[in-house]
């Protein structure tokens, strides 16, 4: 493979700035930059055309070890933040890094919003089920029952499944991958990167100093295969450290079935993540652990208009249609009068 | 003078009723919402600048979409006050009321001047209509009205029967009264009606029976005043000395959407509005986001936190950022505005101001955010302040603002109210050629290896602003604390001092770089009458009018409230008592209290209305006496 | 049918208050009013039992006019608003009332964890597509391409589907209704008064000031048997002037049928609201005009555990483990020293 | 004396070696944050509080979680000052400073005394441990320390012999290194050993290993200090003449906590708390989610916004309504806040002040939001503000904002701060059963078909709470402005001005029901000090060691900041000079100067951190010269 030989070839290096990393020894996040510096070189877009933009949080200080542009703005506004600057810079490449708190709890609304605009931005959704960098209260997607420093007694509200709310407003590429799946959550990194339009995927990080161990279940290598199934376009759902089982539909509801025994593979559901409809997507993300092993992989990658391009193509429309704007005619649009 | 716009002479050339000049004159219309009161404010406006009167109006919408036709909630006015000299507001009282129903009569007749004229449309004095306004008599046939010179008309009738050939549907006459009312009040003042007839057919030309029947309403209204006996007399008021050149009308929210397109060339600086829709600042996005050819992207947020985040995101990509809003909307602007002044970005934060607190008065206009805009962020989080007078000034201003965001790298608030965002003035059309750039200098790439240094400064204490795509400029920034130079993040006691102490510094700094406070009238003596914002007018008019009755009365109007012009300590020193009226409860005052420890008296008036020039005329009296 | 001899028999009339109704003319908010003032006196609540929790907007008038206790708050934070009056009060019958600005673009995050949390609250969202107090500019439900005030070439975000997102954040009642459609929406408001958990009612509402007409497709007596379809539990998804039509599930994709002509009805999708996973809701909350008849009902009414109930639970568990609260045991619950 | 728990007597009854008597000590603990200084602080706060010392402290996180080990960025620190007479700072300069590795070192020797005691932890003087502090030699072995008397103890080594037959990792073994630093220094204070082995049995007594490992360490570090011939003597700080009663250590934020819990069972109203995390704020949040016996129910809610309007529901349907938070988060419940001005809701709004503008110093401590929460709301729009002046007076402000609060039915401001929400000090335990009631009343049914007023006032301009559930006392509240009497909606001029003035009065009028005023020193003269919050102890001793020193200065300090007690004016001009303390730029400053036309001098520190208290008397001497 050869690269233009106008840009310089870059390493994951080249993505590091200056600044100590100062997560906790062990975090998840440190998996998460190193596979985001490893993909960025691939690309093809060069450092000063990049901008990582973020909230408040510790995933959210990732902008500071980035060697690109980048805004740690203001809790939960990160995708606001991205929005403004995508629709008026649309040569750039932008990225959103947020967390469970920041982006499901205080900046809900920004990140719905944001996906439904399908503006060509790449949000990563650190959830590690927890607020780190406020020590310890449970987030939106803690588990019912979680006893946290706010909820000693267990905590008592339903908790969002991000990709159902992703799919819910209308999310043209909504994917999943865990810290510690190193080569499948670059391959993700970089399918969303790719993706033209709003990207939005959950990232299931390990915070070891506050909520240890809470996807365990699907880290662990002895139950991995089992508890989580790898998502991939036009293939059946298929699992299992041998591979031998596999996921039905029963009308409109996922089952867990053993291949052999008479169920052969086109027996079962087969991933479609060009659906244009987000249905299919919608019931692959309700499926948890643990009655379900939990899909990883990209849900759904569908086209659709962008509104950055949308609202330049406006620009240039009117400037086709009413000319390049000129100050003495708008100022002279209505009736005026002459004194002497 | 001559009309660029080829005005024919007046429609009734042979007036058969004497005519009295006046110097100026100030109408009302006001009826129920439906009834159109704004076209016949705003034709009365446009017709009255084309005749080169020096105009200022007062537009006052009712705070429901529609209220229930007829009642009290529903009336809507629109106040033109129309002059052969400079003037500066719609005027304290109405000389001539137009009424539409009994409760816009009820609700208006208090401005009326006594022996003021009033016209009312009878036909909306029935039974109902009078029980709406709370009349428990008709106020046509006891004695509520012997003040005044009373002119009830048919209107509701004479227009069916005016428009009655072209076979339309009653509703759809009926809503032609108010060009009916308008050809009435033309015919009063002596105006043309051309324009309007020039309206009429840009706007209905599609619908020619339309047409067709507003046009003959006006005329049969105009028709009215010259040959029934009612009216004894025709006014006049001529053409004002004007500065020459070309003029149009314009309203506040118009000029302010001017202007930030003029700043946006002038800097070649591409505008980025995010804003989210509320009262009155909505029409700055409405504006804004008919003029796609100039470069200009709104985004109606999906909220004013988003609508000023993104506002920064653009910022940072070095776009001219705005954000637009109203009272409770920049209450939750404030954090981010904390982090555009961590970050030091330029940024535009345009408050139209309403009344409040909390959602307040939302129609009405009011002056009390300004220690919002001075002191509502968390920290020590200074942020230079700047208010437009009038409906003009607000193009003027907001390039000011633009200029000092971008020399200063700072976020900057503009002030202006409803009064004025929705009132309208003549404004001389600058000459484009004329004005000078607005220079920006982004920092040029680095391409040797050398460290660039987001929080370095200039003479002005400003840090480069450098864009995304630039090779070797790559840098973080974000709310916590920087290190000075560096920009990283940053927790050291004495860094923090200085970089609080640099920002203050820096807006305070500006003070070197604005025009000294101007004082018109005595230079020093009994009284110095101090305002800001939308009373402009009024208290220039009460100053002005003192000062011609011999009162020893100066008058200052502060453009910049953050920082202060230099002079300003100085001059409320030569004077021996400082008046500050506002439409709130004393904020300005509070600051120039404390900070130039003198002992200001207030005029304060929190009604949702703007001044009354009797009302600071009488202030000021009272103080000299 | 008798009634409890000590509650008063109360007539919609009651339940006016004596402020006049300030919408325009024509508004189908009226409608709604009205459909509420018949419904509630069969709830069996006295009126001082219920509030009526709203924003900003037109529709957010709506408690001024009940005569029962009322918050006409400030935009977008009616679900928080009734958050904390519900957790605090559970003995009250709470509404919120909310309009598609109100509820999806300022205050879209708060209705999201309301309906997460499931409080036992019931949100009317008033849908007419357009931002009505404030005069006509575009809403998160416009569709693309409406020309508004703020958008005079056209909106270019792709609109939010109210009921998708309820559905993806959990809901555990989500219905639709029509103004004009009297009946029903009575129907439906009642249902979702007795149920347990937030309810979330999306109402297309006909502005008719600054978007007349954009239902008209569902509410033209001609053509609504063809463009919506009524849910019914345990029913099949059949519409049509004659009933001629059916919705037959073709793998994830709904597609419409003609009855007769070898198709049944009981090959056709039966509706169950009751399903425990949401994705057939989801499903339908997808159907939309003009590929397919809209569908109208309750799309899903599953039973959650509530916020309120389960705060109030722990409140009485921790009274119950540790004893009612007592100052004295609270102040040396640690290390204490006495000086004389 | 007597303890009520039971302590021993001294772990080791005949010391061998000179025990000197001091006044008062300082002694901090400081390692990288994962090395349990703030443990070891805690345990010495708690040990020398039962000694009956007067104490105060001032413990100092890291902003990270956990910054990687041995780094600048992650030496957490924790200061005690205790004494024999009343103290209330946790002391300027430390006598004794325990330093668990180079970059604790570095960053903290500055404030050790010259001649101070400083322990170090030699083991952790490694190369790389040297490098990451940025040490380029090791400072035991060059002259960096001659001024201090300097133990380097093997720190590592000793405690992991000191555990070694418990077969421990090394790792676990090193975590009870603090126990040992905790031994040595108890030994050097003449401490008992015996709240912390009690602490140990109840924390530890689970893992018995762990457990025992600790207190071998802890015994291990006292014997080192008695048996080694480093140290030559020990210090003894005797007990300090407090008011009898029984005591506990209370943390600022714990305080704050207690007083609400307190307030509601005084006032029998449930209490409800709206909150959304934020440093320094989250622990009452946490802490009064562990009281749900006592029917306080925590929500945690996805915002402040949603935090301070749930608050603002929970008040509608009765509850005592509380939302907490820091600045940036106060920012955002601004509209909210309007929001209960308008409704006339009562509401506490407790705000933890931090480092700002924006994000700023999460962990770090200043003054600079009173102005924010004065004048940082859209419209006219009065709040009360009051502010807490120690970690225990939390306990009191708390309980009289609630009084305020429902007394006058407004939202009320609590202004704390990062250094005395984590500082602690004694705290005498109130007699519960003397506590009065906190008298509220809600309207009756009306039956009678009587109509319900809820704008009607009483004599304190309080309208009604009437709640929900109540037959006939239905009515509506919301944002837009009320009409006087009935609270229906209404725009009109003059209500709208009656409305601003009476709610401004509202609050006025508090002034005369909370008590003047006190001034501790001369009643008149050349100087008077006047500040407010946590800066209370730095200026209350400074001002009392100048007034030793014969200076004429008094010492005022302001519980309440909106309105100010009705006698401030006239104290303040009993005064030749006033000097305004503050950490910020001179917010009360501005205030007092706009309010009473005062020349206040100030003395301003923005760094994160508290006054000293020589910078204060500093600034007073120079004042006074
Ligand atoms: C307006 C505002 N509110 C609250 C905070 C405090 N805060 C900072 S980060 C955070 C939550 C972080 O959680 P998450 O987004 O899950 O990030 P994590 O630390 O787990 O990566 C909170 C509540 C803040 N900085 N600003
Ligand atoms: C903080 C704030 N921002 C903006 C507004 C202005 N505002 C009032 S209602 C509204 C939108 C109303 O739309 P919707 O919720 O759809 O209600 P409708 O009027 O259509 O019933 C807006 C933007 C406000 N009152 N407060
Ligand atoms: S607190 Fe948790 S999420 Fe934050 S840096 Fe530490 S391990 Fe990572
Ligand atoms: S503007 Fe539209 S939504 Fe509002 S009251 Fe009028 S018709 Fe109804
Ligand atoms: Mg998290
Ligand atoms: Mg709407």
């Amino acid at each position: 493979m050869s690269t233009d030989t106008s840009l310089p070839v870059l390493t994951p290096n080249d993505f590091a700035s200056d600044q100590d990393v100062r997560w906790c020894p062990g975090c998840g996040d440190y998996s998460i930059l190193a596979q985001m510096k490893k993909i960025l070189p691939s690309l093809g877009v060069p450092r000063e055309k990049m901008v990582f933009v973020s909230g408040i949080g510790c995933s959210s200080r990732f902008p500071y070890y980035m060697n690109t542009y980048g805004i740690h703005s203001i809790h939960g506004r990160a995708p606001a933040v991205a929005t403004g600057l995508k629709a008026s810079r649309p040569d750039l490449t932008v990225w959103v890094i947020t967390g469970d708190g920041d982006g499901l709890s205080i900046g809900g609304n920004h990140l719905m919003h944001a996906i439904r605009r399908n503006l060509d931005v790449n949000v990563v959704l650190f959830n590690n089920r927890i607020y780190g960098l406020t020590k310890g209260q449970y987030s939106p997607t803690s588990p019912l029952g979680k006893v946290t420093k706010s909820t000693p007694m267990g905590a008592i509200d339903n908790p969002l499944h991000p990709l159902s709310i992703a799919i819910g407003c209308e999310g043209t590429f909504v994917a999943r991958s865990i810290d510690t799946n190193i080569k499948h959550l670059g391959m993700v990194l970089k399918r969303a990167a790719e993706h033209r339009g709003t990207s939005f995927i959950e990232v299931y990080q390990n915070c070891n100093v506050f909520n240890d161990g809470a996807f365990e279940y699907a880290t662990d290598r002895e139950t991995k295969a089992d508890t989580t199934i790898e998502l991939e376009h036009g293939k059946p759902l298929i699992f299992g450290k041998n591979r031998d089982k596999g996921i039905r539909l029963n009308g409109m509801n996922p089952e867990i079935v053993e291949l052999g025994k008479g169920i052969s593979e086109d027996d079962l559901l087969f991933h479609d993540e060009q659906a244009p409809e987000p249905s299919l997507a919608y019931l692959l993300s309700r499926m948890t652990y643990p009655e379900f092993p939990e899909p990883i992989g990209v849900f759904r990658a569908v086209d659709r208009p962008m509104y950055d391009e949308l609202l330049n193509a406006q620009i240039a429309e009117a400037k086709k249609t009413r000319g390049e704007g000129d100050l003495n005619k708008l100022f002279r649009a209505g009736d005026t009068w002459v004194v002497e | 003078m001559a009309t660029s716009t080829g005005v024919s002479a007046r429609e009734s050339k042979h007036a058969s009723k004497p005519v009295v000049d006046l110097v100026a004159a100030t109408v009302r219309f006001c009826g129920d919402s439906g009834d159109g009161m704004q076209l016949a404010g705003n034709q009365f406006t446009n017709t009255s600048a084309l005749a080169g009167n020096d105009i200022a109006t007062f537009p006052d919408f009712p705070a429901e979409i529609r209220a229930p036709r007829g009642t009290k909630a529903g009336v809507s006015g629109f106040q033109i006050h129309f002059a052969a000299k400079e003037i500066f507001t719609p005027g304290d009282q109405v000389d001539a009321l137009v009424a539409m129903n009994p409760a816009a009569l009820v609700t208006n007749l208090g401005d009326l001047v006594r022996g003021g004229i009033l016209v009312v449309n009878k036909d909306a004095f029935d039974d109902k209509g009078l029980k709406q306004a709370g009349y428990e008599e008709s106020p046509l046939e006891d004695r509520t009205l012997s003040a005044y010179q009373v002119f009830p008309v048919e209107i509701t009738r004479l227009t069916r029967l005016a428009v009655e050939e072209l076979g339309l549907g009653v509703k759809e006459a009926d809503r032609c009264r108010n060009f009916y009312a308008m050809g009435l009040v033309f015919w009063l003042y002596d105006r043309s009606l051309e324009p309007t007839l020039r309206y009429i057919e840009a706007k209905f030309g599609k619908r020619p029976e339309v047409a067709e029947a507003n046009r003959r309403a006006l005329r049969a209204g105009y028709n009215y005043g010259e040959t029934t006996e009612a009216f004894a007399s025709q006014f006049r008021v001529h053409k004002a000395e004007l500065a020459p050149g070309t003029y149009r009308n314009i309203m506040g929210n118009e000029a302010t959407a001017y202007g930030l397109i003029t700043a946006s060339i002038r800097s070649k600086c591409e505008l980025f509005l995010g804003s989210y829709p509320i009262t009155p600042a909505s029409d700055i996005l409405h504006e804004l986001s008919r003029h796609k050819n100039f470069n200009v992207r709104t985004f109606q947020a999906e909220d004013e936190i988003a609508a000023v985040t993104a506002a920064i995101g653009a910022s940072f990509g070095g776009a001219m950022a705005v954000t637009t809003s109203s009272g409770p909307g920049i209450a939750l602007k404030q954090e981010g505005i904390g982090l555009a002044v961590m970050t030091e970005l330029p940024l535009l934060i345009i408050n139209v101001q309403r009344g409040g607190p909390s959602t307040g008065l939302p129609t009405k206009t009011e002056q009390a955010d300004l220690l919002q805009a001075v002191c509502g962020r968390n920290g020590e989080c200074p942020v230079p302040v700047i208010a437009a007078r009038s409906p003009a000034d607000c193009f003027d201003v907001v390039q000011e603002a633009w200029r000092i965001a971008t020399r200063y790298m700072t976020p900057v608030f503009v002030l202006s109210d409803g009064y004025i965002a929705n009132g309208s003035e003549p404004w001389k059309i600058p000459d484009v050629k004329a004005m000078p750039p607005l220079e920006i200098k982004h920092p040029s790439p680095l391409t040797n290896g050398e460290e660039f240094h987001p929080y370095q400064r200039d003479e002005r204490l400003a840090r480069p602003w450098a864009l995304p795509g630039t090779p070797g400029l790559m840098h973080r920034i974000g709310g916590l604390e920087k290190q000075d130079i560096t920009g990283n993040v940053n927790y050291e006691p004495a860094n923090h001092q200085h970089m609080v102490d640099l920002r203050a510094r820096k807006v305070a700094n500006i003070a070197q770089d604005i025009p000294p406070q101007v004082v018109s009238g005595p230079p020093r003596g009994k009284l110095l009458v101090l305002s800001w914002g939308g009373t402009y007018g009024a208290c220039a008019t009460a100053a002005s009018e003192v000062q011609a009755q011999g009162g020893s009365v100066a008058h200052a109007h502060l453009r910049y409230l953050n920082p202060f012009p230099a002079n300003l300590g100085e001059i409320l020193h030569r004077y021996e008592k400082v008046l500050i009226p506002e439409l709130n409860r004393g904020q300005l005052r509070l600051l120039v209290r404390g900070e130039f420890l003198v002992d200001a008296a207030g005029l304060n008036k929190v009604q949702g209305k703007p001044f009354s020039v009797f009302e600071v005329v009488d202030k000021i009296n009272e103080l000299l006496r």
